[in-house]
């Protein structure tokens, strides 16, 4: 029987096709909130890769594991600072239209 | 300022609290401007009740419209009744035999332990609490039972006649009384232990709604509501009425203008109540409980009068036009929790909303009798 | 510093307060009543909807259909009718309507009969979905009783 | 009878487990691609966060099959308890009606993100399908819970002690910019 | 609070806008009364402007005033810097002298028993009226339920709606010649 | 990974089962409890003293229809409750209720399947559950309901620091997330129990209240019920809930004080453990009748805090958060670092 569930390639894909959604959402998405949550899932995407590789191919199986705890902390700082920028956008704009936002360009 | 400037420059939205909500005891509908949970602007929205009693006044005799008095405030209406019979008894030079006044003074008081009794649960009840509600509701119990033995009625009370009393109390509710002031008075210290003095509760009422004296004098506040301002005013003492002034009580203010100032000034006043009322049984005297004579046909000389007496929420002031029939020209009833909310809409601007809702607590509000 | 910690301690202290009120009640009895079970006993004085008082040594009624209840009521809720029969002193009564939909108990009418032809029923426990069930004929009420 | 009795008595041995442990991994997939879709796709934002959140649990059976659940747990805790709740508080704070959110996309936005999104995947996709891995020669640890924390605290210290001060800075920053521009001092 | 302040200046407002002769001040009010008893059912003629001193014990105010319909706001004034408060302001609708007449209770609460009634009549087909929002706050919800019962304008009131009645009524029902609705 | 899906299947069902007639019967307490309190009688006309008064109240939420007001996101409306009781149960699955006790089968734990990292998969679970008041708040397009979802996700988000950073002291002290580890670390009667101040933990009884007190501020009781304030917000998140999405969002909340209670019990008072030493024969054996005694005498606790006090407002319930408890939770941490560094040390 197919075993997805132990073979690597299921996970690379996994980790491929979550990159390319969040490439997609970043480019498709007006607002910076959509742009977020892309980015999202473009370090999801990385996190999957680093747990599979940890998981088949690593020597030492707490390399990934730690370095997908970075990316998340990273991506809470991240969140955190995206979140602050974003409120203060929208007040002094009230918009967070990417398009509104062209004066930002200066 | 109306909401649509306001929400260019700020980031608003409306909110209706009312005119059904757990919050507003009644139909009152609040029209809040909310800045997350900051209230910009509270614009209260009254008449959802309303029923005209001033028109009413104008086409009823003036026996038949004392029934009405108990339907403005329902919870302390014999202050209501009393105002009206000596509104009328003011008008026709009617007095009133001794024991009347005393037992009028001492039903009233009742009355308005029962009428705190029962803002103290609510008012607890809108903080959160749910037990002192009912613990509240215990006591108050006591006081209907007591007040239905003679009246008749449980709330809406229709006791007083033009000239004395529908009828005589006896032995049994003097002694209900007493009995029923050693069981308040036994039971005041545990309301201060659960509520007073929880920490809870004074986080949430100290420094909230502060109204100053100037702002009470400025919306006409009266009441508790002025005295929890540091104003000592209070009718029955400053315009004295029936046989408050033989009667030795104090009158309870507190300075510090929030929103635990009108709870203490209740609380209080539930005492002083208390005080007048073993009074007024120490010395009621025996007698007649009706003027010997009382005209059968009421008919005013012409002329305009004015009668206040302290309600258990303020100042409750008739004005009366009589033009010489067996009815008022005209009747206006100046209630005073009308006066008191009008404030609520400049003293509640920047409050949080749970903080607002507390102090529209403290204000004491019985909807009938604002919309009238 | 020491307000602060004064404060937390002050604090703690009126909720353990508190929980111990409730705790203590919490073991002492209901004082509700089990409204359907048990019944309470009307206070005589107690107002109910108007009704005829019955004389103990005729068996009827005491009125004269004055109409001086129905003039005095200030909300119109009562309806009396007598009518003029031969051999018979004054007016007899044939109709006394409550609407008691409308009626405030405030006793205006009672006060006003002067033969005591009236007074408060000690029913309370009243409670249709139908408007028309709270249109009394009082005569008729009157019977029943008998 | 102790518990490894019991085990043993319901033992079964035929192979369904691995079944229901297949479906289970498949669903987990599928959850995690259709969140990834819906964040990116629908209109409304706050379905966008629902559709990141379902993704992130998706995400977190995944690591669980990797054989590693205290990253799988730490992926809940933290991407479902904060990052996505922060991105709805953003979301709560600046969008407070979406009904003005028309397709305010620029026109060519939509196939020129589901070109380069797909062209990204593919490149992706057949770069990592197309190499040839080696499984490890010897495996130094497992990978256990106690072994990820020793590791981040003698070899990773380091990097242990720059995230954190990653993070304070983050929290630092965040409020600067969050509230320089409010009036109201609360 | 001085009342001698008060009604010399409530007096000195009352005399200059009057139109007639001055009501011959103090006039004693039991004699008004008094005529208009005899006529029985016949509503009391309009008064002329002027400034009584009742006694509260009957009357229940101190100082009745009557003003021309442009001296209210003087007079709130005068009040407010006395530290009167405003209690109550109603109307009174004299169908018989095609009058609507204002009535504004003031009291005092700084302790002393004090208060003084303030009127002013206005013709019924024109009833504008100055507002005292500007003056007591609190006018404003009494001024909206008079605007209510009676129809009179305030000129000048922030938000003159109703406020008791339903928004789209367009009957005031405390006038003599309303007939239900 | 050696499923037993019989055993699975099994235990899934009595957790479930157990979540559901705890909440059921928890209400049933609730009600009955505060009608005492409140010197009434309670629920007693269906059944012996109203005990089956919570199944004709389910039968009665079950046969009501669910309204979908005008205006929701209804795929996320309808999804909301069960984010609020799926994490229930799966931090179910994890809390080891103990060894029987007696009978035969006196050793045999009643946990369905315990992680050794039990402690971080409640937190885990118990942080999704934010999710399930934002989107149910949110998705209902009621201004009062997206104030309360606003209101509750904060709260939560404050009181979760210093649950996890007292949380992280047991750990310390204990050495292990393993939660029957943990259980069996404080054995030997309850002066050895997390509670008092005798393994290394600093402030014992304050972090035992600080940590009780957080856990009634997750689960949203009174006097922490902001998120639905009724007085304020009339139902808060679930105002536009009816049938049984209000009774998934109802059953969610006593699963998640059955949960509190349950993880108070584990990690301060001693889990299963008997308050006496193990060798008095049978009342000091290790039962789960130790574990429930306990678990609900703390419930009942939650109970009584609820029917005695107002509610707080949310600036001081978040003053009382970052003011008072992430300080001693700060600071017990350290010192509590600092003892397991110092006592052997000392050669204690």
């Amino acid at each position: 029987m197919l075993a997805l569930s132990t073979q690597l390639n299921t996970y690379l894909l996994l980790g491929a096709m979550l990159f390319g959604f969040g490439v997609f959402g970043l480019v498709k998405r007006p607002s910076l909130i959509g742009m977020l949550i892309a980015a999202e899932l473009v370090l999801c995407g990385a996190s999957v890769n680093f747990m599979a590789f940890n998981h088949f191919l690593a020597p030492d199986k707490t390399v990934g594991q730690i370095m997908t705890l970075f990316i998340m902390a990273i991506a809470a700082a991240e969140a955190a600072i995206a979140m602050s920028i974003i409120v203060a956008v929208y007040r002094n704009y009230k918009s967070v239209e990417t398009q509104d936002l062209a004066d930002l360009q200066g | 300022m109306s909401s649509q400037a306001l929400s260019q420059n700020q980031e608003v939205f409306e909110l209706n609290l009312g005119p059904q909500h757990p919050a507003t005891h009644g139909v009152l509908r609040v029209k809040l401007v909310m800045d997350g949970e900051y209230v910009v602007d509270a614009e209260p929205v009254l008449g959802y009740i309303h029923r005209m009693h001033e028109l009413m006044g104008e086409n009823r005799t003036w026996a038949q419209y004392l029934p009405n008095m108990g339907r403005l405030d329902y919870l302390s209406a014999l202050s209501y009744n009393l105002g009206y019979v000596e509104l009328v008894e003011k008008m026709m030079g009617i007095e009133v035999p001794e024991r009347a006044e005393y037992i009028r003074v001492l039903t009233t008081e009742l009355n308005r332990i029962s009428s705190h009794l029962l803002w103290f649960g609510a008012f607890v009840l809108d903080l959160g609490g749910f037990t002192p509600l009912l613990y509240a509701f215990d006591d108050r119990e006591q006081i209907l039972d007591l007040l239905e033995s003679v009246t008749g009625s449980r709330l809406t009370y229709c006791y007083y006649r033009f000239g004395g009393l529908y009828n005589d109390v006896d032995d049994d509710f003097l002694t209900g009384c007493t009995q029923f002031l050693k069981r308040l008075r036994s039971r005041m210290p545990m309301y201060h232990d659960l509520v007073t003095g929880n920490v809870i509760l004074r986080q949430r009422l100290v420094d909230v709604g502060p109204i100053s004296a100037e702002m009470c004098r400025r919306y006409g506040a009266t009441g508790p509501v002025l005295r929890g301002s540091g104003v000592n005013y209070d009718v029955r003492k400053n315009e004295p009425y029936s046989i408050y002034p033989e009667l030795d009580f104090d009158v309870p203010v507190y300075n510090e203008c929030d929103s635990m100032a009108r709870y203490m000034v209740r609380m209080d006043e539930i005492e002083q109540s208390m005080r007048i009322i073993e009074q007024c049984i120490a010395q009621m005297p025996q007698g007649d409980i009706m003027a010997p004579k009382v005209p059968k046909m009421i008919k005013p000389e012409v002329g305009d009068y004015y009668h206040a007496v302290e309600a258990a929420r303020g100042t409750f002031g008739i004005r009366t036009v009589s033009d010489g029939k067996n009815q008022a020209y005209r009747m206006k009833l100046r209630a005073p929790t009308f006066c008191n909310l009008s404030l609520f809409q400049e003293a509640s601007k920047g409050m949080l909303l749970a903080d607002a809702l507390a102090f529209m607590g403290s204000l004491d509000l019985v909807i009938p009798e604002i919309d009238r | 510093m020491a307000g602060y910690f004064k404060s937390i301690l002050t604090g703690t202290k009126s909720l353990v307060t508190g929980l111990k009120i409730t705790q203590a009640e919490f073991f002492r009895k209901p004082i509700t009543l089990q409204y359907p079970h048990e019944v309470l006993v009307m206070t005589p004085r107690y107002r109910g909807h108007i009704q005829l008082v019955k004389n103990p040594e005729t068996g009827t009624h005491q009125c004269i259909s004055c109409g001086l209840c129905q003039k005095g009521c200030p909300s119109g809720c009562i309806t009396v009718r007598g009518e003029k029969r031969e051999g018979v002193k004054g007016k007899v009564l044939v109709q006394y309507d409550l609407d008691f939909t409308t009626c405030s108990l405030c006793g205006q009418c009672i006060e006003n009969c002067k033969p005591g032809a009236i007074e408060f029923s000690l029913e309370y426990n009243l409670a249709s979905t139908r408007k028309e069930d709270f249109h009394y004929d009082l005569l008729a009420r009157l019977e029943e009783q008998k | 009878m102790n518990i490894q009795e019991f085990y043993n008595y319901f033992q079964i041995s035929l192979g369904v487990a691995d079944v229901v442990k297949e479906g289970v991994f498949l669903g987990f997939i599928l959850v995690t691609l259709g969140g990834a879709l819906m964040a990116t796709c629908s209109t409304r934002t706050i379905r966008a966060i629902f559709g990141l959140v379902v993704c992130f649990v998706g995400i977190a059976g995944i690591y669980y099959f990797l054989n590693s659940p205290f990253v799988s747990l730490m992926q809940l805790m933290i991407y479902v308890g904060a990052v996505a709740i922060t991105i709805a508080f953003a979301i709560m704070l600046a969008e407070p009606d979406e009904n003005k959110r028309a397709a305010k996309t620029p026109p060519l936005a939509g196939p020129f993100a589901v070109l380069l999104g797909a062209s990204v995947t593919w490149a992706l996709a057949a770069a990592s399908l197309g190499a040839k891995w080696m499984a490890p020669a010897i495996v130094v640890n497992e990978g256990t819970v106690t072994q990820v924390g020793e590791a981040l605290l003698t070899k990773y210290s380091m990097a242990f002690e720059l995230v954190s001060i990653v993070l304070l800075l983050a929290i630092l920053g965040s409020l600067v910019v969050a509230r320089s521009g409010r009036d109201k001092e609360c | 609070m001085n009342k001698a302040t008060i009604t010399t200046q409530l007096r000195a407002l009352a005399a200059t806008g009057m139109v007639d002769e001055p009501e011959t001040a103090p006039a004693p009010v039991v004699e008004e009364v008094e005529e208009g008893a005899k006529k029985k059912a016949a509503p009391p003629a309009p008064r002329k402007n002027g400034l009584l001193e009742v006694d509260p014990a009957r009357k229940g105010v101190h100082l009745d005033v009557q003003l021309n319909g442009d001296q209210v706001v003087a007079a709130a004034q005068a009040l407010d810097a006395e530290g009167m408060q405003l209690e109550a302001i109603t109307g009174v609708d004299w169908i018989n002298d095609n009058e609507l007449e204002l009535v504004y209770d003031y009291s005092y609460t700084g302790g002393e028993f004090f208060r003084v009634v303030v009127r002013a009549r206005i013709p019924r087909d024109e009833p504008n009226i100055s507002t005292l929002c500007d003056v007591f706050p609190s006018a404003n919800w009494h001024e909206r339920e008079t605007y209510d019962f009676f129809g009179i304008n305030f000129e000048g009131h922030p938000q003159l709606e109703n406020l008791l009645l339903p928004e789209d009524s367009d009957f005031h029902p405390l006038l003599k010649d309303f007939k239900g609705c | 990974m050696d499923i037993n899906l019989v055993y699975m299947v099994l235990f899934l069902a009595g957790i479930i089962g157990f979540a559901a007639l705890n909440a059921a019967y928890l209400v049933w307490v609730e009600r009955k409890g505060a009608a005492r309190i409140q010197r009434r009688t309670g629920p007693s006309e269906v059944g012996f003293a109203g005990l089956l008064q919570p199944l004709a109240d389910g039968a009665k939420l079950m046969s009501k229809q669910i309204l979908f007001p005008d205006g929701i996101d209804k795929p996320l409306f309808m999804l909301a409750p069960m984010f609020a009781m799926i994490p229930a149960v799966m931090i179910l699955v994890t809390i080891p209720f103990g060894p029987v006790g007696f009978g035969p089968f006196a050793d045999f734990m009643l946990v369905a399947r315990e992680m050794n990292i039990g402690l971080l998969m409640i937190f885990a679970f118990a942080s999704v559950n934010v999710m399930a008041l934002l989107l149910g708040g949110w998705s209902s397009k009621n201004k009062y309901a997206v104030i309360s979802a606003a209101r509750a996700v904060s709260q939560d988000i404050a009181y979760e620091i210093p649950m996890i950073l007292i949380a992280i002291t047991i750990v310390m002290t204990t050495g292990s997330m393993h939660l029957s580890t943990i259980v069996e670390s404080q054995a030997g009667g309850f002066w050895n129990w997390n509670w008092l101040p005798l393994q290394g933990n600093l402030f014992g009884p304050v972090t035992f209240i600080i940590f009780f007190i957080c856990s009634l501020a997750e689960t949203n009781r009174a006097p922490f019920d902001l998120g639905e304030a009724e007085s304020e917000l009339i139902a808060g998140f679930h105002t536009e809930y009816s049938s049984m999405g209000f009774g998934l969002f109802f059953m969610g909340e006593y699963a998640n004080i059955v949960i509190g209670a349950a993880l108070t019990t584990i990690l301060f008072l001693g889990g299963w453990l008997s308050p006496l030493p193990a060798s008095i024969p049978f009342i000091g054996a290790p039962s789960v009748v130790w574990f429930l005694l306990k678990m609900y005498l703390l419930i009942w606790t939650v109970v009584l805090i609820r029917w005695t006090y107002p509610r707080v407002t949310l600036w001081s319930l978040l003053n009382l958060a970052w003011k008072i408890m992430i300080p001693f939770a700060l600071v017990n941490l350290l010192g509590s670092a600092a003892l397991i560094k110092i006592l052997p040390m000392l050669g204690l």
